[in-house]
């Protein structure tokens, strides 16, 4: 009889509008199991917005508060000093939004609420585009992909240019604490927001949410994409407390390509294109690695 | 439950869960679960999206499937190690 | 109660303290930057007990306002031109969601060219958005102003959230005396803030979530429609009582200067009024019927008391701080609409004037009073003017 | 001007099956408009789509309450969505169902129905999960009413269909010699 690996309360009701598989759904099931229930959410314009509930039903057991694209920073930077005000103690801030409404049009708001040290927690459930929408390409969207507006065509024009590296962004804004995590290791994220939890300050955890609609793959695969995308550091899992760098999960790297077979947007991709990001992959883990040993030496 | 401005909260707000929303009419293939295979870890729990797996408050028993609300997505069948989830094409029962 | 002599920008610092506004989100911008900067001064020295957010834009100001409203905070905050017009999508947001922020903003021309000099069309192109709207005259009128206007927007019936302008410059930097009201009695006056819904993890909702076509969007904006309808009495209501409690009133939605018995009236917003009580007082000891409606309150639309003054006087001339390209001033716009089925109508021009912080002079008041004058006997002879306009050419 | 109510779930192609069948009365030398509704552009969630058909100009803007003919791509929609709503007395309802008309309960009307589904698994239109059907319910559509002619919905496959034109077209096609007219 096995013992259960995350906790056993739930947050989330069934019944919200997630497409199937939907891996932003699963973060928020474990983020919330770590935060419990006096957190209250702040979700601007994003797939969350329309799937935890259309009027009259909410599919969370806390409060939920839907704004305006660009302010999820803001947002919970409001509610924060609002309840310092009122005086109403150990109550979790969530700010939670898409790659969309982190990396590009929520990127102000945020840099401000962290550079301001709210005590918050911002959560980034990546899906790799403005999947809300119905798949346009976001910074958040991986070099290679194909999306509505990267679709492909005679011109090879799927999205140019690296993801852009959001949690780097928020390392150089010296906060307490900053992760990734992912769908298919809800222990790790878990134990991830936990600490965060713990931490007075401006956290920022950036899930990775895979989303079978989006890139175009079965929905039972989205946990094992998850689990392949750190498998081969496509997605690395680490955590950067106060500028020491820590990599939670160190796997046997398996090649890229057994990631990227599986998502109908990378089906396009010649074999040199695949090669050149392996390339690019092998690199950046090289340099996580070297940034834990030096970060760690200091 | 509101019928119009004159009962509405005038703060544009929920009043209920999405318990209520019969989601299993999304799905076109459903999971079956093989008690025989299963050996009760409740991966098949933990990757649910839909919070539509049920298990016991002893942790004894072999999960439960919610058909009301599974969307027939099939992590559960993808990830349970024993291979004891089988999705099956929905049957056109009334 | 202490007699002083500060600024409109220092009036609306003082506004919101004695408002015990708890969260105050702000972004600085000319010329609202010393209001800002009065609150920070306040809280370093102790005087003030608020969360001061120093965001990084006006937008999130909007929004840090927001969502700090619906945890349960009263919340204040200002901004100028651009700044207003960047929050406009939260200017909708705010009302859309009920919160009764309350925000000073400082009438300014909007770019380019650059101008910080004093301008409507910032806050009258937000006429739309959902917010009571209230055009100060004195710095006097902005501190009490922000009291009465938390009581109005909070009370459970109105729910909406109030902008009062005061125009750069002419009231942002000048000084005037002031009466500032003692603590304690503007406590008695105004109770804390004590929504019906905010966030409460006790007791969790969703604010804000879809709506189809078919379920209740349209009720929710109708909603909105009638707690601006009965704002109308609220503010008169409250004014009243703070009249009694201060001693001081400052209108109600049309302040009236010797307009009984008056021919030809001029209504105009901010301070150009208080230049025009002055022309009217000279032209009255010369015999002229003339008088002053000040436009005070444009959301809600005091139609009803314009219509009452429209039939006692034969000529009615706008004063457009503003301009709508392709129509004309928006209150000679709106203020026409409002007598279009009214059966006595006077002559109604439009004097577009004090554009991009243009002196308003006595003379220019005297100059459109005469045009209007001679309005009388020989009716209207250009529907829009623009006055003092350097035309050039020859 | 002859209104007809599409009914579906999101990916399973309703939208694009309201716009095929205009493009095909259009062929046909009709003036046509074609539209969704839905809120939630979410794999699976209810969505509706309307297509107006006329010999003069369309100009009403609005959702269609009395349709003419009601298609419903995902049986299962039945229990959940009351599809016949406003059908015209003698209005034909087509149905992807594997079963045949007489046995559909709960839903009055003419009766037409098709196993879509499995016509599209079988051309490989869309996954085993998520089959798009909205091709082959239209071949269903030309048998079950004479608003537009077969020929004139394959052409509008052949131009308008995002992919596998040629698969497609035979889901239509197969749909049409499939599907069975009820008597009622």
């Amino acid at each position: 009889m096995a013992k259960l690996t995350i906790p056993r309360e739930e947050y989330m009701f069934p019944g919200h509008m997630g497409c199937l598989g939907c891996g932003g759904v699963l973060a928020m099931r474990y983020v919330l199991k770590a935060l419990g229930k006096r957190t209250i959410v702040s979700v601007p314009a994003c797939c969350w917005a329309i799937m935890s509930g259309i009027f009259p039903n909410s599919c969370l057991s806390v409060p939920m508060v839907n704004t305006a694209f660009e302010t999820t920073g803001a947002s919970v930077s409001g509610i924060r000093a609002a309840l310092d005000a009122l005086g109403i103690k150990d109550v979790n801030v969530l700010g939670w939004a898409g790659d969309g409404g982190t990396l590009d049009i929520g990127i102000q708001a945020l840099s401000g609420a962290v550079e301001r040290g709210h005590d918050i927690i911002y959560v980034c459930y990546d899906n790799e585009a403005y999947m809300n929408t119905g798949i346009q390409r976001s910074s958040g969207t991986p070099e290679g992909a194909w999306t509505t507006t990267t679709p492909v065509g005679k011109t090879k024009a799927w999205k140019k240019g690296p993801k852009k590296n959001m949690v780097e962004i928020m390392v150089a804004h010296k906060i307490p604490y900053t992760a990734t995590a992912a769908i298919s290791y809800p222990e790790d994220l878990i134990k991830k927001v936990t600490k965060a939890k713990n931490i007075y300050g401006p956290k920022y955890i950036h899930i990775f949410s895979p989303c079978p609609t989006g890139w175009r793959m079965p929905p039972g695969k989205s946990v094992e994409i998850a689990r392949l995308a750190v498998q081969t550091c496509a997605f690395p899992l680490y955590e950067i407390e106060n500028g020491v760098y820590n990599i939670t999960k160190k796997p046997k790297k398996k090649p890229l390509k057994d990631y990227l077979q599986m998502q109908g947007r990378f089906r396009h991709l010649p074999e040199e294109e695949i090669q050149k990001m392996q390339k690019d992959v092998d690199r950046e883990w090289e340099i996580l690695l070297k940034k834990e040993e030096f970060t760690k030496s200091l | 439950m509101f019928k119009g401005y004159k009962d509405l909260p005038e703060v544009p707000m929920t009043w209920d869960t999405t318990f209520v929303n019969i989601t299993g009419s999304w799905r076109t293939v459903k999971p079956v679960l093989d008690p025989e295979k299963c050996t009760k870890c409740y991966i098949c729990w933990k990757f649910c999206p839909e919070v539509a797996i049920i298990i016991d408050e002893e942790l004894k028993e072999v999960p439960k499937i919610d058909y009301d609300h599974c969307k027939g997505c099939a992590i559960c069948a993808n990830e349970c190690p024993k291979k004891a989830i089988e999705m099956v094409v929905e049957s056109m029962e009334e | 109660m202490v007699k002083s002599v500060i600024t409109g920008n220092y009036a609306s610092s003082y506004g919101a303290k004695l408002a015990r506004a708890q969260v105050i989100a702000a972004y600085p911008i000319t010329p609202q930057t010393s209001v800002v900067e009065k609150i920070a001064e306040f809280v370093a020295e102790g005087t003030m007990d608020t969360q001061y957010i120093k965001v990084e834009s006006e937008h999130s100001a909007m929004a840090a306002c927001i969502t700090a409203s619906q945890t349960g905070a009263r919340t204040f905050t200002a901004t100028s031109a651009h700044g207003l017009t960047l929050m406009h999508e939260m200017l909708i947001w705010a009302s859309g969601a009920r919160t009764p922020v309350v925000m000073t903003n400082i009438n300014r021309a909007m770019a380019p060219p650059w101008s910080v000099w004093a301008d409507h069309l910032d806050s009258v192109a937000q006429r739309d958005t959902g917010w009571i709207q209230y055009y100060c005259e004195s710095n006097q009128e902005v501190l009490d102003t922000i009291i009465t206007a938390y009581k109005v927007s909070e009370s459970r019936e109105i729910m909406l959230p109030s902008m009062l302008t005061l125009d750069a410059f002419y009231l942002s930097h000048t000084y005037e005396t002031v009466d500032i009201p003692d603590q304690d009695k503007v406590d008695k006056f105004l109770p804390p803030f004590d929504p019906l819904y905010k966030f409460d993890v006790e007791d969790p909702h969703l604010f804000g979530s879809l709506s189809f076509p078919h379920q209740f969007y349209m009720e929710w904006r109708y909603q909105i429609a009638l707690s601006m309808e009965r704002a109308r009495d609220k503010i008169l209501e409250i004014d009243k009582e703070f009249e009694s409690m201060f001693g001081r009133s400052h209108g109600g939605l049309l302040d009236l200067y010797r307009c009984d018995g008056a021919e030809v009236v001029l209504i105009a917003a901010g301070t150009m009024a208080s230049t025009i009580r002055e022309v009217v007082d000279q032209l009255r000891d010369e015999g002229e019927k003339v008088g002053l409606a000040r436009l005070r309150v444009f959301r809600p639309f005091p139609a009803k008391e314009i219509r009452e003054l429209a039939e006692k006087i034969d000529v009615l001339g706008v004063l457009d701080r503003s301009y709508s390209f392709g129509y004309g001033g928006a209150f000679f716009a709106e203020i026409g609409g409002a007598l279009y089925n009214h059966p006595d109508k006077p002559v109604l021009k439009n004097y577009v004037v004090g554009i991009g912080g243009r002196d308003v002079t006595p003379n220019t008041v005297r100059g459109i009073f005469e045009n209007a004058l001679s309005l009388q006997d020989r009716g209207l002879d250009k529907e829009i003017e623009w006055i003092e306009l350097k035309e050039g050419g020859e | 001007m002859i209104e007809i109510r599409f009914h579906g779930r999101g990916g399973q192609g309703a939208v694009t099956a309201a716009n095929i069948l205009a493009i095909a009365a259009f062929k046909e030398g009709k003036d046509v408009q074609a539209f969704p509704y839905f809120g939630v552009e979410r794999r699976g969630a209810p969505v509706t789509a309307f297509t107006k058909i006329d010999d003069k100009p369309v100009r009403i803007k609005s959702q269609i309450y009395e349709p003419d003919y009601v298609v419903v791509l995902d049986s299962s929609l039945l229990k959940a969505v009351n599809v016949t709503q406003g059908l015209k007395n003698g209005g034909t309802v087509i149905i992807n169902a594997d079963k045949k008309p007489e046995d559909i309960k709960g839903v009055q009307g003419k009766i037409a129905t098709v196993d879509a589904t499995a016509i599209a698994v079988k051309h490989g239109l869309g996954s085993k999960e998520a089959p798009i059907v909205n091709t082959a319910i239209l071949g269903a559509f030309a048998k079950a009413t004479d608003v537009v002619k077969l020929e004139s919905i394959v052409e509008s496959i052949m131009d308008s269909a995002p992919a596998k034109k040629k698969e497609n077209a035979e889901a239509a096609k197969e749909a049409y010699d499939n599907t069975l007219i009820g008597g009622r």
